[in-house]
């Protein structure tokens, strides 16, 4: 896996380009930099309303809108490099043959620590993205990513149900994945009932029970915990709960400076 | 342009004018970084995780404090019933100055600014710009009734001429910005329009200004989660300026955009903004 | 299914012995009361701390503490029959053996209206309870309701994960359940890594997703909605998705008097 | 005993003293039914599901509102916060009064009462019934400090004779209750022992008591979640007075049991209730 300096990741699809949080002197002392989920082709994304609130959370079906790999590599990777951020690329797309082109050429552009694969997308189908769900399209997907990434360790964000998560994330490794991330949205629905991910701290207890499952079922297997983090005890009770890092998500929708916070607090400021 | 600030601010005084509670906001440094057509995000109450986006209605300097926020809050929901009770000394959670301002012409012109409802706003500090560069500023406000009508008092100090229409009729001409505001900028003789209301508002005034052969700025008020652009859950669909069709940010590759660079047509289906008639 | 007057109905374990409920004049215009998971001897509970606050929702692990069949018919039952109101004996047991007696001796006790079967319990192992998540076990134990319960429809509460909520809630009806109940609690953990239930508002778009599964797959089955349910919109957006009732659990909790409002504000009160 | 009610109260003052925050909340009808031993369940901000439980310590009339009830509130977590900054008008959901209240003796005996921190709170009206009832009363009043013991000179007036523990010594004289307990009880020579404050306090109270052969009730906190008996969250395992081992609900079968009847020991791992000395 890499090597972080601090335990605190932004979480994909909920950093902007980066040059937001910036503006805002938010990135400061993170550990790294997700982006959002980058596809081959731009994507202008879903229809309107994408978010809706709940209590103590936020459903979503955004359908990853993007600039697409070229315009990215141009404009927004160089950008993020020479901040001297650790930017780890995440990515989707439409099918497994999809995913190993961008792999691939990311695996050219410099300055990039790690891939990540979006594997929980709960709305994929309807935004014309593979749903690779399913522990065994989850598998084959990686193992496309993992030969396209050359030495760039992968890290396979898995499905985050009780019940599936454990399995999700043994077939992941078994294919090549570096680390999990476990914890990303719930399947949910918007008000319509549009499917959709529900996150936030309204999903942290889930969350912290699916890494508790993976660690049990494989102690060996690093695993960056992700879920409604939104201070340094969340974080902290993902950190105990054997989490090698945490992604920082919604709450930086809510308070921009969350994750260079619990990032500070975590790195020697009051516990 | 300067960078936004995250801060703690402090409810100042917050009173009741109409349908509006018109709140001072010491937020240090958010003031200093004002420029018009630019909004915070507000957070409420703690299980609400989307931010409330408010224009900032101007800069106001308050004794021992230096520049405070000035504030428009109509309470519709859950949010802005929270914002508007909030008692004085309440700290309130903010991000700004967010999004892109009124750009501001480099001529000396004549200009309409058309607003309704509480939306009317950022306009009066866009007409004292305007005005130190020699512009003339013609006023055309609406509302649904008079209590939803944003200080037309003040609004006859900024403008040259002011034009009132509301809905019932309470005050000015019965109608709407619709059915005057052809008739206002040909009198006005305007080059520029700059507008800020509900959606169908800002695309009756940028179909008018088209035909006019004027350039129009309009503030678009799409549903904002985070308002910093973060989410992408803001989708303003556009014409680029390689007229290329793209959807954007509202948030930050708005609220304000050239009228005719927006796909009107396809935000109808989108929720309006509070406050205009419905 | 059974008649109800109002579609509120307390849902189980969330509204006590029913006496304190009615000492705060809480039942007024309630559609029926579930009682606690009674199971055929006393059982005391599990260990301290039961439950865990997170944000907008509670992680409990009570154990289902009651008093046993017995005590339950000479002491609990006919009170609850007194008031009038209609009552829902919701079961549970560690054997499919114990799930069918009590479910006979509960079918000979006059003036109960309903059976519900628990089969949704996150932490049933933990409690020396029969784990019967698995839709093959929840249609087994259901089958065996059935049987004993005479004329007295069984609802089946069924597992709530969007994956499984479906296949549940066929399964079950196959098996003789006249409706289901759909939106318990979420697999979650206590602070200390003990499986639990998540619930309250947190869970409600989850919950509402479920429904909406249910509803697509089985449009035949009537569906009741659980699950975070706090205001009279809520319940609405159930009716909306089409539950023909609703249960409210933790908002009890938190405010005792949520069902008696709601079922006011459903039966004709300002919408 | 008469039904407690859910219903909206509202802060008529709030003030500081030593590390508490007293409370004033007018709550029609609860205060009516109060009685010494009885607490309210606090509905606290928006995320926040469980209630927080608060003893009662007294009603006041209040001009123009009836009688008010009185809560002392130590700052410990996120929820009393929260309470201790409520400004004054704010409103509360609250339900009460709850739980079991103290029981009084037919008789009028000597009684000991021992209060420990915020907890002694429910112990000033309880001296009262019991002096209306001609029972003498003795007060043991303990704390970490001086700014943790509540109200001690209103203590003087309320008891015969008022003994004073802290541990730090700083009012009193420096120790705990289970100290010096064995020695107040033989010289007040009191037949009933009431207590207030956290487990192993309570635990050393019941002990002296039984080996002096005294009544004890003691008041014991168990987190709560609702408060109103109908979650089970708050297990407290007892003995039945058919002598068999159950386990009871703290907020609905207590919070006031008697001494003898609580395996003590089967609570020691919970957690112990704030304002004790750590
Ligand atoms: C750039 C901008 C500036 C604004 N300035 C002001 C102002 O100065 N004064 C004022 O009173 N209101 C203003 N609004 C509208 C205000 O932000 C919404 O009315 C408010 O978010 C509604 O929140 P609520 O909880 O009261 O109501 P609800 O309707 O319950 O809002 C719930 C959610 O819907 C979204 N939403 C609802 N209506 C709107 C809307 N019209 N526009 C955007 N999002 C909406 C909000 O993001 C919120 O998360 C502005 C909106 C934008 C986009
Ligand atoms: C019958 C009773 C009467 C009480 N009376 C008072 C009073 O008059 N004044 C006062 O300041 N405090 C009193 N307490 C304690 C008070 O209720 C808790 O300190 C408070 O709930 C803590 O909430 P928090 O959010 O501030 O802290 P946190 O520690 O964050 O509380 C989180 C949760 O833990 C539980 N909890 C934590 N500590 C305790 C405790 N000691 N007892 C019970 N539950 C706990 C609460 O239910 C809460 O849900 C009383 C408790 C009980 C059971
Ligand atoms: C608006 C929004 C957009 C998101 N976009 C992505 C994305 O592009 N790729 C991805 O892997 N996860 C995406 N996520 C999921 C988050 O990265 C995160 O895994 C999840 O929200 C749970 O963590 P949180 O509760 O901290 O947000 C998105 C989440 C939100 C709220
Ligand atoms: C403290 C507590 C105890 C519960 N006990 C039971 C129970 O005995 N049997 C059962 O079927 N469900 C039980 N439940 C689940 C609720 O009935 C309900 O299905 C679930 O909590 C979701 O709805 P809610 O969010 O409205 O609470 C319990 C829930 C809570 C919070
Ligand atoms: S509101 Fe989040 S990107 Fe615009
Ligand atoms: S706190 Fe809920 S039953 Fe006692």
């Amino acid at each position: 896996m890499i090597d972080l300096p601090n335990p605190v990741v932004v979480a994909a699809g909920c950093g902007g380009t980066g040059r937001e949080l910036a503006a805002l002197g938010a990135l400061e002392g993170i550990g790294a930099f997700t982006t959002r989920s980058l596809t081959l082709n731009p994507r202008a994304g879903g229809p309107a309303p994408r978010i809706a609130e709940t209590p103590s959370g936020l459903v979503h079906s955004t359908g990853l809108p993007g600039p697409g790999l070229e315009i990215f590599l141009a404009t927004e990777l160089p950008w993020l490099v020479q901040q001297g951020l650790r930017v780890v690329v995440s990515l989707s797309g439409a099918s497994v043959a999809e995913h190993a082109e961008v792999a691939r050429r990311l695996a050219q552009a410099p300055g990039i620590r790690a891939l990540e694969v979006d594997l929980a997308v709960p709305d994929a189908r309807a935004h014309g993205l593979l749903d690779v769900r399913e522990p065994f399209h989850a598998a084959n997907v990686v193992a496309a990513v993992v030969r396209e990434a050359q030495d760039l360790p992968v890290l396979a964000k898995v499905r985050s149900d009780v019940l599936r998560v454990a399995e999700s994330a043994r077939v992941v490794t078994d294919a090549g994945a570096s680390a999990v991330v476990v914890g990303g949205p719930q399947a949910a629905a918007l008000p319509d009932g549009r499917p959709a991910g529900l996150s936030g701290p309204a999903v942290l207890p889930l969350a912290l029970r699916c890494v508790g499952e993976v660690r049990a079922a494989l102690p060996g297997v690093p695993v960056i915990g992700c879920g409604g983090i939104s201070t340094a005890a969340d974080a902290r009770a993902f950190l105990d709960a054997g989490a090698v890092a945490v992604q920082v998500g919604t709450a930086l929708l809510h308070d921009p400076t969350t994750a260079a916070r619990i990032a500070a607090d975590l790195a020697g400021g009051p516990s | 342009m300067k960078a936004p600030l995250h801060t703690t601010g402090e409810v100042l005084s917050s009173k009741r004018v109409g349908a509006y509670q018109h709140l001072t906001v010491v937020a240090p440094g958010v003031a200093e970084r004002f420029r018009p057509g630019t909004f915070v995000a507000v957070s409420v109450d703690g299980t609400r995780l989307a931010r409330r986006a408010l224009w900032i209605h101007g800069v106001r300097a308050v004794g021992g404090h230096g520049p405070a926020l000035q504030l428009v809050v109509e309470p519709v929901g859950p949010g802005t019933r929270w914002l508007a009770e909030r008692p004085v000394g309440a700290r309130l959670e903010l991000t700004g100055p967010l999004g892109r301002a009124f750009a501001l012409p480099k001529e000396p012109v004549a200009t309409l600014l058309v607003g309704e409802g509480y939306a009317a706003a950022p306009l009066f500090p866009l007409a004292e710009r305007l005005r130190e560069r020699g512009c003339q500023v013609n006023l055309l406000l609406a509302a649904p009734d008079e209590r939803h009508l944003l200080s037309a008092l003040e609004a006859r100090r900024s403008a040259r001429a002011v034009t009132v229409v509301t809905a019932d009729g309470s005050v000015g001409r019965r109608g709407s910005v619709a059915d005057v505001v052809a008739g206002v900028l040909a009198q006005a003789a305007a080059e520029v329009v700059y507008a800020a209301g509900p959606v169908p508002t800002l695309h009756a005034v940028a179909a008018v200004a088209e035909q006019a052969g004027a350039w129009s700025q309009t503030a678009v008020e799409q549903p904002l989660t985070c308002g910093t652009g973060l989410c992408h859950g803001c989708p303003l669909p556009v014409v680029g300026e390689d007229g290329v069709a793209r959807v954007v940010r509202a948030c930050t590759e708005g609220p304000v955009v050239r009228g005719d660079r927006v796909r009107w047509a396809e935000l109808a289906g989108t929720r309006p903004g509070a406050g205009g008639p419905a």
